[in-house]
């Protein structure tokens, strides 16, 4: 965290939880868009988030623990978006993405993984199909 | 959210899959069926029309890419249109426009086979 | 519920939490809208579904009991999509309207409720300034 | 989610309020500011414009019902432009189309006022 998004100010939470199934993807997709609107992100990004949101609910549902559904947290702050998205309750620990990396070795470094990591300005996961699937991202305005 | 799929014969002996609407995990695979019909049945020249297609993830670039697979063994390719700057632009991210051909329209990318 | 109803299969359901302000009522609705998507829904129904629920948020948001945030199921069946609105935690007892409209009497009588009346199927409130807000309703396929 | 709200005088003597976007417990506080510095300024023929509104909620139709009361006090009223047939639902459903005067185009409802 830098010393802008220190002072950003939080201007609210979206949790939403949809089955872990290929046919509601869309729903998180939109619901991202939708919360992406609350801030000046440019169009082209929106779709950045969208894609995001739903690779890793792609993830969740193709590498995940067998978690009846996926969980996302979508923090708005004035700086950036930050999203949360897990599968079965799995939790990073909070010393973050060096724990992640350092625990269980990710499962995949496909295709999904490359893509989020190429459009978000942040990312960390920890993908394990006993353990579960946790990702956080963060897209930073006006980058 | 939706996909449509269409298929036709054009004239340069090719094939053309015309696709409208989200490829994603939930649509991809009817994206595949058709593509692996298209190639059972011995078509190994495809255009991949994406023109009217608002969002592809890496499920439907893995079907294009098993698609490219499948049809060189026989010596065959997989040409895509694609105009939308948001579609091209996950082509470039991932490297993949330097294994397919893409072109701005129908006739680009049959003219390719020629 | 009738017979229809009753062997109606169970698809799915999507939960979303957004916080009880003006600014994120049309997370709400966009959501709504891609979570009737997976029923044969016309344009039309589905957006008496997005009016539906920004009304029931509205209604928390100015009529709430002050909670933080809006709770909102959406159970989705072959036959029909039901939707959970609450503000605060409040639950309507299980046995339903009639308990609701027994108990503390609800405090507007509005366009709002007028409107989520005309365009939903079924509808069960109960809103208390003290208590909080619920709403239950139920849009059907094709009717 | 957006509203665009637009003031202009026509050649009849009434404002015209063009809405564009959605109206809704957001954006609705933004759209009474603008009806009711009209109303302060003493203009109290309007004629608010709904074709480019794609969503109406009960808050929206709240601020044209407290305007059109409030213009009527001096002898004025509102006429509204609207086109959308999900959003002419909305003011058939509610009784509103009895009360407020309902037009196809500006022209129409213009003309009303003389
Ligand atoms: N940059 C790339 N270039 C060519 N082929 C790729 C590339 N990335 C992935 N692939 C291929 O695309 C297919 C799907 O990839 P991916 O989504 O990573 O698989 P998964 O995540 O299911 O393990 C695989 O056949 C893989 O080999
Ligand atoms: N069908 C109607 N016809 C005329 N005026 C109405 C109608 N319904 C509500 N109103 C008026 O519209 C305004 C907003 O109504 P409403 O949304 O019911 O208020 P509330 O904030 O109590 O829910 C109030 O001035 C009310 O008197």
């Amino acid at each position: 965290m830098n010393a802008a998004a220190a002072m950003a100010e939080h201007l609210g939470t979206v949790e939403l939880r949809i089955p872990s199934k290929p046919e509601w993807v869309a729903v998180a997709r939109l619901a991202v868009a939708a919360i992406a609107n609350r801030l000046p992100f440019s169009v082209e990004e929106i779709e950045d988030l969208k894609l995001a949101i739903a690779e890793s609910c792609t993830i969740c549902i193709q590498h995940g623990a067998g978690g009846e559904t996926i969980d996302m947290t979508c923090e708005t702050l004035t700086s950036h978006l930050r999203i949360v998205i897990r599968d079965h309750r799995y939790r990073l620990r909070a010393t973050g993405s060096e724990a992640a990396r350092a625990g269980a070795a990710p499962a995949v470094e496909g295709l999904g993984i490359f893509l989020i990591q190429a459009l978000m300005d942040e990312l960390e996961y920890s993908i394990d199909p006993q353990m579960g699937t946790e990702l956080v991202m963060v897209k930073r305005v006006g980058t | 959210m939706d996909i449509k799929v269409h298929v036709r014969e054009s004239d340069d002996d090719a094939y053309v899959v015309e696709l409208g609407g989200e490829i994603d995990v939930y649509t991809s695979p009817k994206v595949k069926d058709a593509i692996t019909e298209l190639i059972d049945q011995g078509h190994y020249n495809l255009v991949i029309n994406l023109e009217k297609v608002r969002y592809i993830d890496s499920t439907g670039l893995g079907v294009l890419i098993g698609g490219l697979k499948r049809v060189r063994e026989h010596g065959g390719t997989v040409n895509l249109v694609c105009t939308n700057p948001q579609i091209k632009k996950i082509f470039d991210i991932t490297g993949l426009v330097k294994i397919f051909g893409i072109y701005d329209d129908e006739t680009g990318a049959q003219k390719a086979f020629a």
